[in-house]
């Protein structure tokens, strides 16, 4: 094991506040730590230390035969690691960018996420990678993942908006014995009002289980990732200049959703308000929308509504990215007009 | 002599499945496939603690499975979907995935097992184990980007796996058969080649290249020659010839075979269908959920 | 030109009724006629005339440039078909099951999807083939791939009920200049109850329009696909043993969504059910949901509920199978629930 | 000597693109990528009316595109997401496509543009056109499965596609460059060899692998081993040594290139961001839709 830890790893040790870059590198060291089963993989990841920094000095550290650059070739290198994980390793690939977590749907979709089911046995690995917009990247650097394989049973979907869930989190997919896919928002990563002090003990955050990161009366606002902030925003500046009060529900993990906390929240406020960076078509709001339909349709005051991106690849140009993407003023406006209805 | 009984099995299951579940079956390519997945699977080191080598295959019969030692009512119960099958019934799967027996299930996906396979071989590779991951797939498979990819990374990886190549069954659009030596020299992996005709030969074969890919030579490919005629046949007829072997000691391979998987296909047949309610728990709920229990009434 | 049509494009022409199948085998067959640019290509559909025979007879009609046997190697030539697409040929590609969609992912969502946008032109193709469950296919014979692609802007996803509808929406997708992926059910190729007599002369369905299927007064039901034919059985069903009176809704396209369409039915009827065979969770009908809400909540006096398959992979046992898709059954019961409602 | 000005504007356009966008400018690989892919173009068919040879590049310097005649305003409005690219500020894209003076652009996807060149191959061949589609590229692009898709399906089908693999900056990861003319002959392509570093011999081989795909024999693909010093200084050495050219026509080509970089960036500057209700028009709506205009009222 390495004499000197990296940088970016040693934060919580030293009781120093943690970014959200910070908060994932710690789950990834301690769980190799931990458990000598589970191995990192991606494009760059050793002696490069990742396109984010992610792992830096990890090769060092943990050597050859636990940090694997690979060629580019998501498809044949996720695949890879469901074989490893057939073998009982733990495997967490790193997607470069996550956009380019396409090459790797069909295995991932019909290999990976089908194999429990079909009697082929548990496939426990994690491919996590940065998302989203608002760096100017253009359509291949900029993608939301989720709605790839929100639609296919077998996976497991988590997409945290804090160092202390990031690294909780993580930790708990790696321990999962099924196949999670971990979005890690670029404008997250390295945001200074993100920085929190962890436990210094191990700790997770369980899958499948969201979290009320504001408490209010008024609209249920279901979000998650950057949005969550985004949202908070909102709230607070509707709280001050109109007295209404925003309740935000961030999901955390997305598949599976948490059905349970969404319905006790909007039983409460009547209002729902779905909040995404994702486009609007076919994103996570109507999903969110049939189950509450479901269960709490005779409690609900107004049309459940959805801030969302709009219907286009990520566009490059700043002015069009703007444009594009979910703003506080978008939400703002949305929850104004859910608390008058 | 055991090399014949295994073939006799595989055939026998494998004419029970063809009559069985015909062309929903899993995938089979008929009769002459069961070469070369026989001699290669015998070229394994076989355990039945999970410590021995790691077998699949893409095309040819599922039934050369039973050289792994599985049990022919398992391969039944997964074509039949009975509940007791080891998918309950949810996937047909060829034979089932059991890695204490070395047994990974194949899918119908060209090019996936082979990711996948480099995966298991990179998992002995890390572990320092004395293992070898092994592919029975044909030429059809090597137009996928998959097939690509998981060669490519079980070269740059260096991992102790081998791809036998079928050449006993062409597609019109396959590459020239003699490509796959001239693509396996050029992503720099060892090559064997055989007549796909002579049982015995293809275990020799396939034997050095197991051994070379376990002594850390890397990706190894072994090129199958499409067989002149049945190579069950042919052993018999060789087999005879050298007076190795009686008439009535092949009837009696035949019929003991034979007679083994019509006993297990009668007990399979017997066994009932999946529980629905069983077989599919946790995997949501059908139709409009009204009636499904929600945890609190679904009116204030 | 062919001195001989094959028999499956002939019917018309004979003026008899024809199948779900050879209104499509007609479709390409008329529309390769007409336009020297459409070609197919796919795994075994020259020689062999494909999977399930649409393209019989039409290598020895049109001969090797315009019908094209591909390698197995869905990605490979999905992008080739973009190629082409780019120099001004209309390439229509065959899918053996829609299931093997699953390799073009990538170039579908990454390169095809973005091309017009981009500025790199428009791509006019078509990929087309068989979905769904019903025919014991197991996990990789049956899947309904809508909503891989449902999330995709730049997309248009087609998936017709009647012959007359295959066939026109085929010949306006194959017009279309932007990429058209076409869902043909397996149940419905030889349904004998499907069989209609077609107009003689050239007609289109234009993309983008619902129609009603069954008009009605107590329930709007939003389906598509072979699930139309389910919904109509379970609406005359409970029309004679109960009097209720369902609107049956036939999306015919499901990108773009026929917004206008779904809203005004919902707006007469007040209740909305949404049938889909695909599974549940991320399915077409949270954005269905999304839509009304946004545009008829008033008019709503029930909850949106949805009928739909499993959260899971398609089974391959009867039993399950069964167990797993959504039934007339299903359907009499959520009707039944929302008309009483 | 054309092909030293053309090298030159490529470099100017180069360094001007490295300085105002860095690294948010379309991918490129250095100083010494505007080899071979110049030389490259100039070895093609160049016409104006879509009627000529087609060229692409995932990898080296999009300024390459100026060759094929894209003005160099083009790939700045581009690069600088102006109203007036192309793409309307929408994509990057390197150099836009303008398939009437044979251009496709790059995108930033490994292997895709490999099976869609081969697609516009496979319409030459369908429709009897005498044209060529070429695309450069690297070694570490051979990692991914559409390249290989791309390559399987354009030697099955023999189409006139070259493919020019530039060694100039290896990764890690990549399969060892000897490998990829192996690979070239083990699909049955036709292969070229040339040394990267003097860029009239890299036009002049890609010229012969250009006219044999043209000319039916399929599939080429030219191997281009990394350069040991700048092509361009190496030409210009070369040229002034062979007393072909004086120092002040070299300081004249460099002058007049960084002119017309610095007037076409002065120019694009001046030009207006694109105005989003414009460029995105057609793609949807952002936020909650609320205040956009409905078909019918919201409420009854
Ligand atoms: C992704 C994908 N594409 C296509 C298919 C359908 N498919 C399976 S085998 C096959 C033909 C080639 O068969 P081969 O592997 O050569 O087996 P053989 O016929 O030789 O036994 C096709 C088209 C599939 N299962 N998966
Ligand atoms: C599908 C996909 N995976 C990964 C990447 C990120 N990526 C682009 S280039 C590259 C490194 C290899 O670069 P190469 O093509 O060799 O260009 P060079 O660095 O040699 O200029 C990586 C990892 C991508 N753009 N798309
Ligand atoms: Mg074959
Ligand atoms: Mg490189």
């Amino acid at each position: 094991m390495a004499e000197t830890l990296p940088e970016q790893v040693l934060h919580t040790r030293n009781r120093e506040p943690v970014t959200f870059l910070e908060a994932i590198a710690e789950a990834l060291w301690e769980e190799m730590e931990r458990d000598p089963d589970v191995f990192l993989l991606g494009e760059d990841i050793g002696e490069y230390g990742g396109a984010f920094k992610v792992t830096r000095g990890f090769l060092e550290a943990f050597g050859g035969n636990r940090v694997l650059d690979t060629p580019i070739a998501e498809g044949g290198f996720t695949g890879a690691a469901a074989g490893a994980a057939h073998m009982g390793l733990r495997p967490v690939v790193e997607m470069q960018f996550m956009d380019f977590i396409s090459p790797a749907y069909d295995v991932l979709t019909n290999y990976i996420a089908t194999s429990a089911y079909r009697g082929a046995g548990n496939l426990p690995l994690v491919i996590r990678g940065p998302v989203g917009g608002g760096n100017r990247g253009g359509p291949f650097h900029s993608q939301n993942v989720e709605m790839a394989f929100f639609h296919t049973p077998g996976l497991k979907i988590v997409y945290p908006s804090t160092a202390y869930d990031a690294k909780g989190l993580l930790k708990a997919a790696i321990r999962d014995d099924h196949p999670v896919i971990f979005e890690e928002h670029k404008g997250l990563y390295r945001a200074p009002h993100l920085r929190e002090l962890l436990p210094e003990e191990d700790y997770v955050v369980p899958l499948g289980k969201a979290r009320t990161a504001r408490e209010g009366t008024d609209v249920t606002v279901v979000t998650y990732g950057l949005m969550v902030h985004r949202t908070l925003e909102a709230a607070a500046r509707l709280q001050e200049e109109e007295g209404i009060s925003l309740e935000v529900v961030d999901l955390r993990t997305l598949l599976p959703l948490d059905e349970d906390h969404i319905v006790e929240s909007v039983r409460r406020t009547g209002k729902l308000l779905v909040v995404h960076e994702d486009t609007r078509t076919g994103g996570l709001a109507g999903e969110v929308a049939m189950r509450v339909n479901e269960r709490a349709f005779e409690w609900l005051d107004g049309p459940i509504l959805r801030v969302t991106a709009m219907d286009a690849p990520v566009p490059y140009a700043g002015v069009l990215e703007d444009a594009f993407l979910p703003s506080v003023e978008d939400v703002v406006e949305a929850a104004k007009y859910l608390a008058r209805y | 002599m055991e090399l014949l009984r295994e073939l006799q099995r595989a055939r026998a299951l494998e004419d029970l499945l063809t009559r069985v579940v015909g062309d929903r079956a899993p995938r089979h390519g008929g009769p002459r496939r069961i070469s070369p997945a026989v001699p290669a699977a015998r070229a394994l080191h076989r355990a039945d603690d999970g410590s021995g080598d790691v077998f699949s295959l893409r095309v040819g019969s599922p039934s050369a499975a039973l050289t792994m030692g599985v049990d022919p009512r398992v391969v039944l119960r997964q074509a039949l979907g009975r509940a007791s099958a080891p998918s309950m019934g949810r996937d047909p799967g060829g034979f089932p995935t059991d890695l204490r027996i070395g047994l990974l299930a194949p899918v119908e996906l060209p090019g996936t097992l082979v990711e996948v396979m480099a995966g298991i071989a990179l998992s002995f590779r890390l572990r320092g184990e004395s293992r070898v991951a092994l592919l029975v797939d044909d030429m059809a498979g090597s137009a996928s980007g998959d097939w690509h990819e998981g060669l490519n990374f079980a070269a740059v990886r260096e991992v102790p796996m081998v791809l036998v190549v079928d050449h006993a069954h062409r597609g019109p659009m396959d590459a020239p058969a003699e490509q796959m030596l001239q693509r396996a020299r050029a992503y720099g992996f060892g090559s064997h080649q055989v007549d796909g005709t002579d049982p015995r030969a293809v275990e020799r074969v396939v034997w050095n290249a197991v051994e070379s890919a376990r002594s850390g030579a890397g990706l190894q490919v072994v090129d199958v020659a499409a067989p002149s005629t049945d190579p069950l046949q042919w052993l018999v007829q060789n087999l005879l010839a050298a007076d190795a072997l009686s008439e009535d000691a092949v009837a009696g391979f035949r019929e003991a075979a034979d007679a083994e998987m019509r006993a297990a296909l009668d007990e399979v047949d017997a066994e009932p269908d999946p529980d629905p309610g069983q077989a599919l728990a946790g995997w949501g709920r059908r139709g409009s959920a009204i009636g499904a229990p929600a945890p609190t009434p679904i009116t204030p």
